[in-house]
């Protein structure tokens, strides 16, 4: 058993800063570097292109930064908004408050305008006259005619829609000081196979630009400037990364059915491979996807794969990890490595399916009727996702069993800062014990479920590879050997052996992260999606005379490390993104610590958690504590 | 009467096939079915139909649902790894099974309950994407295991041992898995091993999905007067469209050449399948005029049987993924994984 | 919130013994009313109606009995037992402890010889001679010729096979003292209709009879006298029993797909109806029961008949709950009524479908994805599951949500004494808010998702009876009035009266059933069809000086009685039939309790629970405490 | 275009039907499709079908499983409860309603990737039932709201958005429900609002299973040029067997001695479907025909479409039950309770 260990992933820019906010104040007395600003339009208009290029060209000028892409569940027409927050210090996590709103969607004017903070800015579409029930005297309206500037620079209406956003593009970047410089490269590398496009671009982006340096102070007191904090790092989505791990993994099938927010992931595999597993001559290809009729057939195709000797995998979302549960225990009972991306994204049922949430732990955890209990693990961001892609194949094999990476919508879809993913090429694939043809040839008998060395895990063989080999595998009771039984001492000993097996893989799994603090008294807990705001905070509350032991969990079934976390602890709290505490309820049932000591922060309403959300926790579980 | 009492699948003398094994050597654990039950029956056949093939025992993958058909699965071939999957999910874990290895032999045994009811989609889709294995249907028309309920093959008016019947409609596999495009479409009768085991050799060296349809009754459960899938009324409502032969690659110069043919269609491998006689103006390779016969003959209360559709041309999973020609199982690591490098030059999109 | 109660279903016979095992012993020495016998057969030969024969004699003998078929997941061939106890006192739990064997199977012979007590009776047939090394000179050995007698005394081979049963069940009457009177009625109702079996039944039973009267001492020192103490009692299985309660809560739609051990509840259903529910003029049907294509359309059809007004059900087994995962979490969030039997087999996957466990509930109080808990009942036995199965139906309507009633393969296809079923006729449905056309006429605005009183609980409306209630179900986010929605807010606050109403239905489930001992430090908590070994090993515990107090739970969620009786004892022990603890796992999220209170006492083998084995595992508990 | 600028579904005037309802009080919430989408012209027809058959809008339960297709169920009929079950699974959910309360007319809609891939089994098996209800699958060749992947019913060689092209043959649910033993199949286009509607009408009033399968183009995933299931490709290919009109019970008389039409087809409620002329010697009644008809057109490239086949007097779900034929959700509880008495005789079995 390996003792906790501090995690690299992390950009070095978030290391915590004194200051406990990492707030930039220039001497004109403006915000530099550290703010946020939201965009509301409506989807299927073409602002994603124009909001990405405002986050990459920040991104470019050196300042930690990330977007938040928060779209509803339907292809065009309805309202949708993206999120920037720019801070110096590196804490890249959603915030909920807005110093500049950005409000294109007559639909939600009013919402948007009600969301600027107080003493904040609304940039909007001039072209019409401005409803005057919706001022706000403690915000500051900055007006530009972005239609009627489109109208007249462009001729047809799609063009002057796609436009519109360049436009606001290009007002943002006169007022937020956004390096005229590094957006037009981008244009040009988006563009580059479009040309005419191109200018049509440009004309846009200086009708915004040119109209907010002539009609206001451009920039505003909350500007940005070039700094060298991004060196080395990527903005990067976790769907990909996860994708890229499934690539480097030597994964050969995939097997989905379409669901958000889980698509991108195999559709990024299939482009991957595309790239990088296609034989330029032949064209023939050293992958093999299916694209099933459903979750449950899903499944069965990655179990088929992984009994006959392959590295597979299926992406889905919580409704298919209820369908699958029938194969995931067939699977855990008949030991077949199988790998499964759950995409987290708001429950129960179909719930906001382009909402977030970790709302799918206990479901994982002891998926399926009967006694089981599998193997997850918990990326904080797209960096690990690609990580621990890797390590769950690896994993599967060894422990012959499912294992989860259970990942979410904020990761999986939006675009995050993380350092550049690096490869070594010594890696290779830890394909667990499976005897080869060699070692059947002198095998009197060969007794698949027969655990030699103690550590649960019993030898495969694969299909195909020799005589020797051939056993039968059923879901139904079988005894060491494989055979049929319903014998109750041969069907224990193997399931009875499976709880070792899993006590091994306990031992396997990413080790947690911890991060103490001087004088820290109570500890808090969290997984997955939710560390850069438990780090925000953790950082912010020390800053305010509350430090916090931290331990972040990467894997289950937990190592004896977060046990004994929750022991030196007299309180801790347990931070998550579900109604029901099911973090807190996983730490209880596996450690078997009582509830009294596990305080609980919960935050379920399917947008990313912000570090202010957490601090309001811990504040108030204090005070209750306290009283 | 115990299993224990009972011999395994029974089989003449020891003679050997090319490989030098002999019938024996493709039969697996002894059978725990009724005795009597139409399963075991197709069980031999199968046994013959490996011998004859001199298939190799373990480059065999034997997959199965759940079932008494599905227990088949482990009553023959006990070199082969067999995988008893779960209720009606079979055809996905044999396409990840095809994925993984496409140079394994897939056999898959189901039941009418397994393929029809909880796995009609899996059955179905399987079909759409031609996954090159064989598929024995062993349909009974009721859930044997589960104590005898009518499955989706009772024909209407067919009495149940209780005495009601059954008044939906049937769904048969075979006109479904025409109307799914299935690329080798044949129906038989656990009772006739003579029709039975050439058309399972057809089937296995199929390049595709080969569907057969084995009517193979339930002597507990579905035997009596009154049934549709019983062996009286089977096999008085038989009609084979053909005699089939299947002529192996190194047979074929001999075979080739036979007058008496009515039809010699050739396999992707270069073996033959020859359709002795054909029934009027039949034509094996028409599969709408299929489709037409089998319904024309339903109507007439008649089973038609034998090899109803085979279309040996057409191109299965595997050809369609262009998949290379190596099982991806093994393919070496360092075919698979871009490098470090590659993933470096990656890096710079998203900087 | 009501607090514990004494449940009346168990028989008072049972009730707590002095001397703590209930033996009686009679002068002569002999051991009366008070043994274990078990008959190793092979499934198909017709051993089960010579076996319930044995079953239902003694019981109309007056004396406290019970029947545990342990029996192959085939249909014939395979070895099978028929165990059966006998005991005064009325402690009817499967004991492992047998007095005497009948091994008429040459198959398990072996198996069977060694699993008589050391100076009990192996009864054998002595057609043909015994194979010496099976020879135990600690065991009388007691041959009768069965084979050679039915060759000779009937003609046809499946005649002989049928009647060797019948005849050993006469060796039995001789040796045990069956009252051959009793036999013969039971025989004679049997084949009422079919007259001429009556004789060759007879002729067998006295061929078996005679030949140990001839050859044996008879009674053997272990032997039964009629009592009195089975009036107002039935035999009677779960099954059976839980049909019953569906027909009389005015189930009017079963949707099923045949599953071991579940098939035989709607087996009966289809009877009952057949029998209750049929015009005798039109013969039309007032139910509609539906064989569905699987285990995912059954939960359909009983949610799609559920939302339309009708009560609706479906039995099932656990491959079946994993399957229906995805719909139960649609009925839980779009708030519709639906029961679910699940007979518990041995999981997990396919597991052993002819053995029982505990193994499910975990999968069942949190089923499918996302936050979600479901309503739980837990029948002790067949009476249980009739007045549960009619509970379950309030409470689903009552709550507008999924309730369980957990049975297992012991309570639902074995024979159980119980009281006499008995029906109050002034009951009514119970179901729940439900706006009618004149209330929907009346109103504004109707909100489907409205609490008005505070109890979580909002009213439905039902297709087709008023314009005015009209509403949209939706499995995506919803807000108070059913409209789509992806706001937080919205969102959350129709989750969060989930959770509310959860808690009302706490207090509206079976009460749990105490029993408390003078002079407890300690707890013992059980659930289900562990109870009736509980109770004896609570008893004999007792006696040994080790008094437990016995909570046995009812329903789920846990009321707040269940978290009291475990702060009130510092140790209690769970007792429960799964490899995980699964019980204790419940007990310790919901009451939030450390599990180093809570002592686990698991057997998951297959086999119902006996008294040795709670008292083995408390023995060993209190020992490991002790060191 | 925002949802919000678009009007509710567009309609003529403010005519009233029998009920003295407009088409408005047939319409549902706004569409939130997408601009042109075909599903939202199917909203349309649904809208006017039912105002001219002066349905009562609150005695019909729309059901409907995921999928852009599946939110059409919210766009229309306002006062009637709506169901969006889970992905796949309305079938199974509608036949639960209909066994609840026969007297509801159940409108269930779907998509091809909820009916033909992962609700492939349900869908078969409500037709097996042949549960009353009229199902609508909004056919576009594509997942719309996963964003464009081809679905099982993408024909071979049609082009997907970003170029590739479909190998895997296609699902056709029309030959499908033919082969399943639908009693009401019938192809449109939801760009034929004059063929649909009557057929709607007609598929609300069979007593069974009536399938429409609506090419129903998805304009953001699959309208482009290489499309087979654009509105272009459908124009140019579809091939009418033949108009027909649905004459209600109430017009009866008036319209049954039509010397025009070529075939009048009378409903078990006596309204009539009037085939007004018929393709070259084609049978709306013969299921065999209507099969090798579609084919024949099919392997020409060509959409026949229609209501292709038309058999009302088959028992439905509830005939082959023997139900009673008052809603079984509102039966007298005494009427389903046998009662103590009946109880304590029971227990005598049991003693
Ligand atoms: C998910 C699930 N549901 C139900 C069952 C119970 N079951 C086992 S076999 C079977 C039907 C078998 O019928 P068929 O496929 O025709 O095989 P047969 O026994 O008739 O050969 C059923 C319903 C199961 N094993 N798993
Ligand atoms: C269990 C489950 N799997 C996947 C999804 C994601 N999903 C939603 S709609 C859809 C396909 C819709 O295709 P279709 O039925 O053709 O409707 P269309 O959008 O094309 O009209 C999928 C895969 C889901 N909602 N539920
Ligand atoms: S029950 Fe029927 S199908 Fe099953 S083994 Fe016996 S005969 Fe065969
Ligand atoms: S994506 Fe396609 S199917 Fe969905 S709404 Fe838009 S056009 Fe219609
Ligand atoms: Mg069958
Ligand atoms: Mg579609």
């Amino acid at each position: 058993m390996r003792g906790p260990r501090i995690d690299r992933l992390f950009p070095e820019s978030a290391s915590p800063d004194p200051s406990g906010n990492g707030r930039v104040h220039a001497d004109d007395g403006s915000r530099v570097n550290d703010f946020a600003f939201k965009v509301g339009t409506v989807n299927g208009t073409g602002s994603a292109s124009a909001n990405s290029l405002l986050l990459q060209s920040i991104f470019r000028m050196g300042i930690p930064v990330s977007g938040k892409n928060v779209f509803p569940s339907n292809i065009q027409g309805l309202p949708t908004w993206y999120e920037i927050r720019v801070n110096g210090a590196g804490y890249t996590a959603r915030t909920p408050d807005f110093d500049l709103v950005v409000a294109m969607n007559p639909a939600t004017y009013a919402r948007d305008v009600a969301e600027v903070r107080s003493g904040g800015w609304l940039l909007y579409d001039s072209s019409w006259p401005l409803d005057a029930a919706l001022h706000r005297d403690d915000v500051i309206f900055i007006g530009v005619p972005l239609g009627k500037m489109c109208i007249e620079a462009f001729a047809g209406s799609r063009e002057r829609t796609l436009m519109k956003n360049i436009a606001y593009a290009g007002a943002l970047a006169a007022l937020l000081g956004i390096d005229l410089q590094v957006i037009g490269d981008r244009i040009r590398a988006e563009f580059a196979k479009k040309p005419k496009l191109i200018d049509s671009n440009f004309t846009a982006l200086h009708l915004g630009y040119d109209y907010a340096r002539e009609h206001y102070a451009c920039p505003l007191p909350i500007r940005l400037e070039p700094m060298d904090a991004t060196r080395g790092h990527v903005l990067l989505d976790g769907n990909t990364a996860a994708a890229l791990g499934c690539v480097y993994a030597g994964a050969t099938v995939g097997a989905w059915y379409p669901i958000t927010p889980a698509t991108s992931l195999m559709d990024a595999f299939i482009r991957f491979c595309g790239r990088y597993r296609v034989d330029p001559e032949t064209g023939e290809r050293r992958y093999c996807i299916v694209q099933a009729e459903d979750e449950l057939a899903a499944a069965g195709v990655v179990i088929g794969a992984g009994w006959a000797g392959a590295r597979a995998f299926t992406p889905t979302a919580g409704p298919g990890i209820s369908l699958m549960g029938e194969f995931i225990g067939l699977a855990y009972y008949t030991e077949i490595p199988a790998v499964f991306f759950d995409v987290q994204r708001t429950g129960p049922s179909t719930g906001m399916p382009t909402r977030t949430q970790q709302g799918d732990l206990m479901s994982i955890a002891y998926a399926s009727h009967g006694d089981t209990k599998h193997v997850a693990l918990f990326p904080c961001d797209p960096a690990e996702c690609f990580h621990m892609a890797v390590q769950a194949f690896d994993l599967a094999e060894r422990f012959q069993t499912p294992v989860f990476v259970v990942s979410d919508l904020d990761i999986g879809m939006n675009d995050w800062m993380v350092p550049k993913l690096e490869w070594d090429d010594s890696y290779r694939p830890n394909r667990g014990e499976v005897v080869t043809a060699e070692q059947l040839e002198a095998m009197q008998r060969f007794s698949r479920y027969l655990d030699v060395d103690g550590d649960g895990v019993a030898a495969r063989s694969l299909p195909g590879v020799h005589p020797n080999g051939a056993y039968f595998t059923r879901g139904s009771g079988h005894d060491m050997h494989a055979a049929y039984t319903e014998d109750a001492d041969a069907y224990t000993e193997v399931v009875d052996r499976l709880v070792r097996k899993l006590e091994t893989a306990a031992r396997a799994v990413p080790a947690p992260e911890l991060r103490l603090r001087e004088g820290a008294e109570a500890g808090i807990i969290a997984l997955g999606g939710t560390h850069r705001a438990v780090l925000e905070a953790v950082d912010r509350l020390a800053a305010e005379g509350i430090p916090l032991d931290y331990l972040r969990i990467r894997g289950f079934p937990f190592d004896a490390p977060v046990a004994d976390f929750l022991r030196r602890h007299e309180r801790t709290f347990v931070v998550e993104q579900n109604r029901d505490g099911q973090l807190r309820a996983l730490l209880m049932l596996e450690t078997g610590i009582g509830g009294d000591r596990l305080l609980s922060i919960r935050d379920y309403g399917g947008v990313p958690l912000s570090a202010r959300r957490v601090m309001d926790g811990v504040h108030a579980e204090l005070a209750e504590v306290a009283a | 009467m115990t299993s224990i009492a009972k011999p395994p699948v029974r089989h003449p003398g020891l003679e050997r096939n090319e490989l030098g094994l002999t019938r024996r050597d493709y039969e697996g654990a002894m059978s725990t079915l009724c005795a009597g039950c139409g399963h075991d029956s197709v069980t031999a056949a199968l046994v013959q139909a490996c011998f004859e093939l001199s298939v190799v025992p373990h480059r065999v993958a034997k997959l199965s649902g759940i079932g008494c058909s599905s227990k088949t699965t482990a009553y023959f071939l006990k070199q082969a790894h067999g995988f008893n999957a779960v209720h009606g999910r079979m055809p996905a874990v044999a396409t990840g099974v095809s994925a993984a290895n496409r140079q394994l032999q897939i056999v898959g045994i189901s039941g009418d309950g397994d393929s029809l009811s909880i796995g009609l989609g899996q059955l179905s889709h399987a079909i759409r994407r031609n996954v090159s294995m064989l598929y024995v249907l062993e349909n009974n028309g009721v859930y044997g295991l589960t104590k005898g309920q009518f499955s989706a093959s009772a024909d209407v008016g067919s009495k149940a041992k209780r005495g009601e019947s059954n008044r939906q409609k049937p769904i048969d596999p075979v006109l479904l898995a025409l109307t799914l495009g299935a690329t080798f479409v044949a129906r038989s009768f656990s009772g006739d091993k003579a029709q039975l085991v050439p058309i399972l050799k057809a089937g296995m060296k199929h390049r595709g999905f080969a569907l057969i349809d084995v009517i193979s009754p339930c002597v507990t459960f579905n035997d009596h007067e009154g049934s549709t899938k019983s062996y009286l009324s089977t096999r008085e409502r038989m009609q084979e469209v053909a005699p089939v032969d299947f002529i192996p690659l190194t047979h074929e110069i001999r075979a080739a050449y036979d007058p008496g043919a009515a039809l010699t269609v050739p396999m992707h491998d270069g073996s033959l399948v020859r359709f002795r006689k054909l029934a009027e103006d039949y034509d094996p390779t028409d599969r709408d005029r299929a489709y037409a016969h089998v319904k024309e003959h339903q109507s007439r209360g008649e089973v038609v049987t034998g090899l109803l559709y085979l279309e040996d041309d057409a191109e299965d999973m595997h050809a369609l993924n262009r998949t290379v020609s190596a099982p991806l199982y093994d393919q070496p690591y360092e075919s698979l994984c871009p490098g470090a490098a590659a993933l470096e030059e990656l890096m710079r999109e998203f900087e």
